[in-house]
């Protein structure tokens, strides 16, 4: 039977009924194995029941419990009848057993555990280790192709301005205002434009007659030469005004 | 002392020194070239019966304090974490049972498992999650760490106290397993 | 190692867990009634060329690892490891530039170039400060290193390809697919 004392303890002090359970097997003071199911389902039935007079709240996991023990019990007492539908009891008991046992196990092995000696309670390393170091050396590595490749992205992002004028031969109008006044003081006679045009291929030619016709017109409007024409398509002339 | 050759006192020095346990592999990246385990087993003897020991936790080697000096040495404030009943409980289950699902952890405890209990574990480092087991929902398994070993004085979880003895009875198999063991017994005495 | 009597084991646990060095009263303290400066002394005995040394420090005591092994406590680690994409472009601008300020990478770019970049490329060994470029400010000129020439297999920076190389490998795609775009634009521009 329950005994007085443990009436008096609060369920919160067990961490579940198979705790309780364990514990009470424990109050009979035998082997696990040879434990006495039907006193320890006893036990249970009557501590809950002591619970519910003294009207204190039990929790439903106990009380499930209670209400499998209390069929437990009824079939453990009632004589056997061969029937499949139902559990065998003493399977149900012996399950119940093996449970205790496992459980008891565990909180033994537990408490051997954490009475061992234990690193930084019992036993202890050395409080200040100088410490090891590793000392970690950059190995660095980058191909060739990842090199020109960079380039080539560089040259992609900002280049395009720079190699589209680099790849055309021009003269430019200031280039072009600059030589034709400077040639034209030269010579006192009319010149043709022609004739103040740099030496050079086609197209830079091309590019400079068209610079130094506007030059010459520039200088016209200026009023530092003058420009004649004899016939339309005719060679243009200039001379310096003086 | 016996006068040490070079690979003995290469590894003294390196255990002395590090922080923390060292795997013969991380001692070797230290030391180079020599016979890491006979400079280990030679520092065993050098140091047996004296008041630090060289010991082995898991794969990993360090010098502690030996343990019957303890008396004099014991520091209990808080440097040790204090663990619940549950905490004590839940570890133990783990240890003896690794990999461990939580569902099986509860199956033996009978208890719901609060989280926070694993994650105390967790928290101590004694306590890591280990894959998860092919079943449905994949639960997550628990194991312990190289550091519980430490921290228990183990050299390998084989020393866990009372394995054996635990496993031979049948005790940390499953409850399932172990009833049909039983009722086989049972109808083979009835048979006789 | 002779096997040590209690005393001795005793001061040796203490100093090995000990935080500080100790001085003989706290060594006392700790142990009790014994003699700590016979302990200290066969200690001292003990240890002689291994690998730990107890060591006294004004008038406390430790034990420390052994002087001559200080260079075991570290150890070389070789990592590969690879450019940025910027520490990539600003070594190809070098490259093919050299001598050449920050400015002029960064102009040539078109993107700021962080300082640690040049550091790093420094740190490779493949980049060299090459003097000023007598400017105001006098900036940095950066050209690269017999290294770099050696790492990337070449034997002067004129092996390096020249742009029309670049083009003709297609490095410069990006380039040409502008250029179309900007002649569509023209094209669509005339037809209005």
């Amino acid at each position: 039977m329950a005994e007085p004392e443990q009436l008096t303890l609060d369920l919160e002090g067990w961490e579940g009924p198979l705790d309780l359970l364990l514990s009470l097997a424990r109050a009979q003071k035998v082997d696990l194995r040879k434990l006495s199911i039907l006193a320890l389902v006893e036990q249970y039935l009557a501590f809950i029941r002591q619970r519910q007079t003294l009207q204190l709240e039990v929790a439903a996991d106990y009380l499930v419990m209670a209400a499998w023990l209390a069929y437990l019990k009824s079939a453990l007492l009632l004589p056997r009848v061969a029937d499949d539908e139902e559990p065998d009891p003493e399977e149900l008991a012996l399950r119940l057993q093996l449970r205790l046992e496992r459980l008891a196990a565990m909180r033994e092995a537990g408490a051997r555990l954490m009475a061992r000696d234990r690193l930084g309670r019992d036993v202890f390393p050395r409080a200040a280790p100088e410490g090891l170091r590793t000392i970690r050396h950059a190995q660095w590595r980058a191909e060739i192709y990842d090199l020109i490749a960079a380039y080539g992205r560089v040259s992609a992002r900002t280049r395009p301005v720079m190699h589209v004028v680099a790849d055309r031969e021009v003269m430019t109008l200031e280039a072009a205002l600059a030589r034709v006044a400077r040639l034209v003081g030269m010579t006192l006679d009319w010149a043709t434009l022609e004739s103040f045009l740099p030496d050079g291929s086609g197209r830079l030619r091309k590019s400079a007659l068209a610079s130094s016709f506007l030059a010459a017109l520039e200088l016209a409007k200026q009023g530092r030469v003058e420009l004649r024409q004899q016939a339309p398509f005719a060679p243009l002339l200039l001379r310096a005004v003086r | 002392m016996t006068p040490p050759d070079d690979a003995v006192r290469a590894v003294e020095a390196l255990l002395f020194a590090a922080a923390e346990p060292l795997s013969v592999d991380s001692i070797r990246a230290y030391v180079g070239g020599v016979d890491v385990r006979a400079a280990l087993a030679q520092l065993e003897r050098d140091y047996a019966g004296r008041g630090i020991a060289l010991v082995r936790r898991g794969e990993r080697w360090h010098f502690e304090t030996a343990a019957d000096l303890a008396h004099l040495l014991r520091r209990d404030r808080d440097e040790v974490r204090r663990l619940s009943r549950a905490g004590i409980e839940v570890l133990a289950i783990i240890a003896y049972h690794e990999p461990v699902t939580r569902a099986e952890i509860e199956a033996i405890r009978g208890v719901a498992t609060a989280k926070g209990t694993l994650d105390v574990l967790m928290e101590t480092g004694w306590v890591r999650p280990a894959g998860r087991r092919e079943l449905p929902g994949r639960p997550l398994l628990y194991a312990t760490t190289p550091d519980f070993l430490t921290h228990f004085g183990l050299s390998s979880r084989r020393d866990l106290p009372g394995i054996d003895d635990l496993r031979a009875a049948g005790l940390l198999d499953p409850v399932d397993l172990a009833l049909e063991e039983a009722l086989e017994v049972a109808k083979a005495a009835d048979s006789d």
